[in-house]
């Protein structure tokens, strides 16, 4: 059902965990109960570390892998742009219905990053 | 992962067929292919096979082999049973009483009957998953009910219904009594004479008792009033239409003389087996037993691992090469938790973290050792990742 | 008798299994016993064959994999073609239009459809058992008719009905277009993209073209709009629940491909033997060839033989190792003439004595030689026998 | 499908043939088609011969045979008597819904009983 790349995201998930000391710290779940928690570590406006928790199906814990591991080194606009098709088509795909388990993976990110921007007293960027 | 053991812990889902049984539908996979139906001297040999079966079914069952009617599987038998006792009725009664913990091939049947004005009861279950007698009597609408389906016992979380009592309850007010016995072939002893006199449609499903997949049968009681379901040619004494599946119904008759022969025996060794991956598997914080304590199916476990998601867990004790099922094996496909465990009152997170480990034939006790090696680690690799989850 | 010679002449009640098919068939009822439907690794093989045999079925037809649909055979997918496309319209049109020389598997459904309030045309066929498409033309009720039903080709007497001709009128007047291809397969070619583009729905069953029995198909082109018939669990893309028959998918996905590998050969070879046992049969006095001259499945012969009775023809034919059928196989048990001799218009008397030989790959050369042996000698002790004969 | 003494009897009907001149000739014919003309020779209220032609199936024409067995050499009374119960149990019995088969063996016997009381003037019996 899901391919070797996906498979190895989930089992060897990188980047699980938390951050004490996060800049930024977003939550999102999606209706099939998949639920993420991400923290962003950030510098002169890069990404420098993320870690997550994600309870959810194997796509969605692989999404949250293989998202930490495309926004480390970007800058927030960079990170903002990220799409799902990104996220899946960096995994080799994902089976059908189980595309909406990496929208979660996006969400994070855009809530970790306004908040971050928030803290920061900076305008919140707009979906 | 590297290590090649492989730990079948899904017989709900389906079992191995029975090497004995494979050896008696070989013949007639081959040279015996008549059809059934054919007058001639090579046909008789396909003839005399299917009777033969229907003995083996009908014994099994304690009932006559002409209310034996072979089937596609349990899915036909459920939709036979629902659907043509639904119709034949309809000009009285549009009414139907099953239960909210029902196999699919139950509930969709009735779902299809509400889109055509038939009303259904869906009736409720405790937090272990069993129906109250007093709740069919309070739903009961005679003569405007049509059926009574109850099954006897759930394939998710293995609690046994109690048919006799639910049976009773139906004869008196004249309604037919179904009952879905699909998972019960083998493990609880039947006898529709005596126990179940008042069970009037039952149904069964060859693979999971050790016999082949696509082949299943429905008990009739003779006088039960339904409509024919599969219309065509004049095969099942004009019942149920269609050249007979013959190797599958040979392969259903011995299996089911295999699976029944010494139930209580049998029932009782999975049951050991059971029990201690039961205490071992509670020892894992956080879990709670889902179902009944001890009205429950001799190889049925189904737990709820807080902090859990079902599908991964799955993925990881596949990678372990232990085989399980999230739920029902049936309605993967289908997102969202287990019906059977919301009807329980579960809380929709916790039916999401439920796992289903069903023991059977090809269980030895190093397997439960080996499960009670991995699984302990796998939850809390698991657990480690939720964002829920404070240790 | 004494002899044990056997020659196979009722290859349209069932075919033998093909070796290699049951070669391919025996893992999947052993070692890779799996349920599709299940997650771990060891279920996939099983989930891959499937796959496998649907592409096997797909292309067999021309058509697209997810346009086919596993059934438990030629009378199940009848069933849902007919009833699912009546019941998804009931709400628009109450109206079918089918022939009345259909299989009982579709002639069945039509009749409890009008006990339910539809209307049935049924068509009539000319004396060789031919649908006239001016006829179908004449029937029509657009908006008001639900589905149009013709066989491709019929199983007693080998007429091959005019399926593009009757597809086209159906396609120009928006109404859905199914033809029972049980007799068909591996007989003639089929292309449902091109030549049966406007074929919408079409049956076949396994055993008919040496495959198991107890499986079947049906093909869906997309867009059409039918009921499910099989309730419950979410096989088949949710379109037909119950847990896959993996072997006999397996098997029918084998014997398709093996069946129409090289059809115009493979027929060219059965109707040579055929057209000689033709030949000397109908040298037998009093004999004439029910059905069409040409337009005929290959391997298919019907006769009548005048003062004649089928049941003791047919047995005889046994005593001497001949087996064939006397009308249907299937409608075997129901007594009187068949429905098709009489729709060509026959005479009751004439439909008695009428005998079905159909070659397949069981028959030699020999089997002729050995038919034109012993069948004018058995005529000929019945008519000695018969009140009305006066030779 | 048939026991052996029908599938006997089917193969190898005794007294299929017609007598030249018969003194009783009777016909009778059932709902299934099957048709049977029998032929009797009397002599002194006994029947010294009986012979038969039936067109029918299997059950008809081995109910034809074993009827006219029975009834040879028995009296017209005895003859008249036979039941199809009487020709099912000599035939070790019939499949289910084939006993209609032997009703034309009866049938025919009181039509030849009758045919013979008419010739001779008799008053015909009644059924
Ligand atoms: C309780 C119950 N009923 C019905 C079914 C349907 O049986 P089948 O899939 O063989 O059609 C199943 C299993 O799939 C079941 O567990
Ligand atoms: C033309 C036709 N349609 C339908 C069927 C039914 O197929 P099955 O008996 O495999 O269900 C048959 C054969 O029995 C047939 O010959």
């Amino acid at each position: 059902m899901y391919n070797e790349k996906v498979m190895d995201h989930f089992t060897n998930p990188r980047n699980v965990g938390e951050i004490e000391d996060a800049d930024g710290v977003g939550e999102a779940g999606n209706p099939h109960g998949d639920f993420m928690k991400l923290f962003l570590k950030i510098r002169e406006n890069h990404i420098e570390d993320a870690r997550f928790k994600t309870f959810g199906c194997a796509a969605a814990i692989a999404s949250s892998s293989m998202a930490t591991e495309l926004i480390k080194g970007r800058t927030l606009e960079e990170a903002w742009g990220l799409k799902n098709e990104h996220v899946s088509e960096a995994l080799g795909g994902l089976p059908p219905g189980k595309l909406e388990c990496s929208v979660v993976a996006r969400e994070s990110i855009h809530r970790a990053i306004n908040d971050y921007r928030k803290k920061q007293g900076l305008e919140l960027w707009e979906e | 992962m590297g290590d090649s053991r492989l730990v079948y812990l899904d017989h709900a889902a389906t079992t191995f067929t029975n090497p004995e049984v494979v050896e008696a539908m070989l013949p007639f996979l081959k040279e015996r292919f008549g059809n059934p139906s054919s007058l001639y001297a090579p046909a008789r040999a396909a003839r005399i096979a299917l009777e033969n079966a229907r003995e083996q079914v009908a014994k099994a069952l304690g009932a006559g082999p002409e209310e034996i009617y072979f089937t596609s599987g349990g899915t036909e038998s459920d939709n036979w049973a629902v659907l043509g006792t639904a119709y034949a009725g309809r000009k009285q009664s549009r009414h139907i009483i099953t239960s909210s913990i029902e196999h699919h091939a139950v509930l969709h049947p009735c779902k299809y009957l509400e889109k055509q004005g038939f009303e259904v009861t869906y009736l409720p279950v405790d937090r272990e998953g069993v129906v109250y007698p007093e709740e069919v009597e309070a739903a009961l609408r005679p003569p405007g009910t049509s059926l009574i389906s109850v099954m006897y016992a759930n394939n998710e979380i293995g609690t046994i219904e109690p048919i006799p009592e639910l049976g009773k309850i139906a004869r008196e007010h004249g309604i037919p009594f179904h009952t879905d016995a699909v998972q019960v072939i083998g493990k609880i002893p039947l006898d529709l004479k005596r126990k179940h006199a008042d069970v009037d449609m039952l149904s069964l499903s060859s693979h999971k008792f050790y016999g082949p997949k696509g082949i299943g049968a429905l008990y009739i009681r003779e006088g039960t009033k339904l409509d024919n379901y599969m219309h065509g040619g004049g095969q099942e004494r004009g019942r149920r239409a269609g050249t007979e599946n013959v190797a599958g119904i040979v392969g259903l008759g011995k299996a089911i003389e295999l699976a029944t022969r010494d139930i209580e025996k049998h029932s009782a060794k999975i049951q050991k087996m059971r029990d201690r991956l039961l205490a071992g598997i509670l020892e894992i914080p956080l879990t709670s037993l889902n179902g009944h304590p001890e009205k429950r199916l001799p190889g049925n476990l189904n737990f709820s691992f807080e902090f859990i998601e079902g599908e991964a867990l799955l993925l990881l004790l596949d990678q372990a090469g232990v085989c399980c099922s999230a739920g029902s094996a049936c309605s993967s496909g289908s997102p969202g938790p287990s019906h059977v465990l919301l009807a329980t009152g579960l809380a929709p997170e916790a039916a999401r973290g439920s796992l289903r480990l069903t023991l059977g034939d090809a269980n030895r006790e190093e397997d439960v050792d080996y499960v009670l090696e991995v699984l302990p680690g796998i939850i809390k690799k698991l657990r480690a990742m939720s964002p829920f989850y404070r240790p």
